[in-house]
């Protein structure tokens, strides 16, 4: 069981220069009190590895603004161009990843897998300089898994067991994520008693979160 | 009719019903406006949700029901939340019937360029690669030059989306289907002469034995 | 949209020596009247991947009596004597795979991906002659993806677009399976209306399914 | 006390609050038995529950709720169901905290092996494993010897299951932990001496400095 938690007390567990894997798709999914508050607690010098850095004052965004992330792991930041800016002054370091090698690769890291073989890439920059394996004459792009010191993801609705829902388009990489954090915060738009959530609607198995955050007053 | 619109009601001609399409950011989210509700077409978007409806009347916006803009979106009756591992897993698996994607340049191989503009502009790839990668089909919808500068090219001087050739080209002045022995053009705009087309064209073009006037939904 | 047909007619569509994956846990989650239906339409020649064959007189147990199966490609026949006493005959040709390499090579066949790294069955006979792939260090087996030419499931829910749900321990590789099934036959418990079962709840996406099994009478 | 109970009840001391635990077929499933209800312990089936509670009463079965086995069960409060991709995710990215599984034999490298006797009986080795590979902490309950014959042994004659060395022998007899050093035996059974455990043990043991009485729950 787990006791809900403020969002400030979460952004003092989170040590600077941690690894965070971050929920969110435009902002959507974000966990929105929890990145306040590492903004609010002045963090510093984050890996953050996520679909995109939403837009300017928006979700992850505002970290982007308050010079939280020093490197970043990302698939898109067309839409926000003062992640674009801080990445050619190099005040960023931004590694860009195909969508969906990326949501694969914190998976790979979840599941004990040692890494993903993917034909997104192949011939691109994408493949640098990393290993192709060949599969029965296909040729494949070996990506690396991701693991995160932590994962900072938000749900639609928890137990205090620590079991997610989620919905609609806040899903995105939020399931995944729960994998591949050392440490799991979730921030929950809501929290039920145990045994109200049906066990078919749970997506994140309680035994994978291990801080929720209290609901807004 | 502005370029855009046409662009639009073009592609939506190639979209039947009982296919599973995804529409990327911008011009090719037009497309579903000309294709009929009834139609038994699914729209992806990649930030997880299938079967996506038109823009909600004000006062029912969703927060977690959004385009992969971050658009607000309705939900069609039959629709299905996906997390980003399953949507890319659909569209890396080569369940999605077609893609519709924007372009920056196509050469004379057919092949995309999207994702970047060295030392300018730095969108990132987002979900562009597995989408090229992985679609049964794939259509780029762009217009036809950029400032009097062709964006059909005999090679792409930009960085690559993949080595895959595209199955069709839909600009303001032209249908072009990229083919094993370079692009074919196959129909021009209405009052566009083939002239006109080559002259904002970089590459060769073969004309159709039925080159024609494109028909519009 | 999917017309429900009969078991007998969905039996028709499977040709003898079909690769079939099939879902169920000890017959728990299998489609059992289409199975019923492949025995009594004598099918023959059989390539089937599952977790295990049940028991005699039960799921894909059934399948096994009946001689339906000449390769299986399984993890678990210790509940079956009549599976382990007709490989040790020679009438069927049994790879055993690790249950969680099995249900992760479905899963990278259906999602497109080259295979997978895992480090189970290092050191054993799993190993092989199997490739070792070395990632910082640490050593993984590389295992191919798996494939069906049908997959044949069972579902708690659908509705007439093909969107699936389940209940409880009936998941297991149902969802996985219908990733990777050329053709996907689904036998659900009951059958909705579209638009009844929330998006949320479903774990299939209907674009994945190609047939439904009509409800028992 | 039957020999069976008694190493349940062993193997029960091991099991700690918000632990998740895996229990193999036949005498490990025995050992939920001993672990009180409100412990806060969760259980996992591989076939896709966490949150395995007790046997049903009589005529409140689930046909869709089962264990390995396929016996009935319940599912306790806060219980999620999750399909064989997330049970073997959860299994081989390090999220088990304990799995207790039988053995045919132990050696002295405290490597098991339990899914094979060639050209006698071939069940498969299910999840075993990766369970092996995957779990934190991996406990064998087993028999002190099999007809007269040792199952803890100098090297498995048998197919090791993996190259991991377990963490705990727990027999009839007595409790061995093995180590890089070899094989050490911490506690006997009531009524047990350590010329008896030695004379039924085909490997060499190392005598605890703390040598006591098994403590039973």
């Amino acid at each position: 069981m787990k006791r809900a938690i403020k969002p400030e007390a979460a952004a003092a567990l989170i040590p600077d220069g941690s690894v965070l894997l971050i929920g969110g798709f435009m902002g959507v999914g974000s966990p929105h009190r929890l990145i306040d508050a590492l903004v609010a607690r002045g963090a510093r010098g984050m890996t953050v590895v996520a679909n995109d850095t939403a837009m300017p004052g928006h979700g992850i965004g505002k970290l982007v603004t308050a010079g939280v992330i020093t490197r970043l792991v990302t698939s898109h930041i067309g839409l926000n161009p003062e992640t674009q800016a801080k990445m050619i002054a190099g005040e960023i370091d931004v590694e860009l990843v195909p969508q969906g090698s990326l949501v694969e690769r914190i998976r790979a890291g979840g599941v004990g897998l040692g890494g993903i073989l993917t034909p997104t890439g192949l011939g691109t920059e994408v493949e640098d300089d990393k290993p192709v394996i060949e599969v029965d004459g296909k040729r494949f792009l070996l990506e690396k898994p991701i693991k995160g010191d932590f994962a900072l993801i938000a749900a639609h609705q928890a137990d205090y067991v620590g079991n997610l829902a989620y919905s609609l388009t806040a899903h995105n990489f939020n399931p995944i994520m729960a994998l591949a954090g050392a440490t799991v915060i979730a921030e929950p738009d809501a929290i039920e008693p145990v045994g109200v959530i049906p066990p078919d609607a749970v997506k994140t198995p309680g035994v994978l979160v291990d801080h929720l955050i209290e609901r807004a007053r | 009719m502005d370029a855009k619109e046409l662009i639009a009601r073009r592609v939506a001609r190639e979209i039947h019903p009982g296919m599973l399409v995804n529409l990327g950011i911008g011009l090719p989210s037009l497309v579903a406006n000309f294709v009929p509700a009834n139609a038994g077409v699914f729209f992806q978007a990649e930030n997880g949700v299938i079967g996506l409806g038109a823009r909600p009347p004000e006062g029912m916006e969703d927060p977690n029901l959004t385009d992969a803009g971050g658009g607000f979106v309705t939900a069609v009756p039959g629709a299905a939340s996906i997390d980003s591992a399953m949507s890319f897993g659909l569209i890396r698996g080569g369940h999605l019937d077609m893609t519709v994607l924007g372009g920056l340049q196509v050469d004379a191989r057919g092949r995309l360029a999207n994702w970047k503009v060295p030392g300018k502009m730095v969108p990132g790839m987002g979900g562009a690669m597995d989408l090229v990668t992985g679609a049964k089909s794939v259509v780029v919808a762009m217009q036809h030059s950029a400032r009097g500068e062709p964006k059909i090219v005999a090679e792409c001087s930009l960085p690559l989306t993949s080595l895959r050739r595209v199955n069709l080209i839909v600009t303001d002045l032209a249908v072009i289907i990229p083919t094993e022995d370079g692009l074919v053009l196959t129909e021009t705009a209405p009052g566009i002469s083939v002239d006109e087309v080559r002259a904002q064209t970089g590459a060769p073009l073969t004309l159709a034995p039925d080159l024609r006037e494109m028909e519009l939904a």
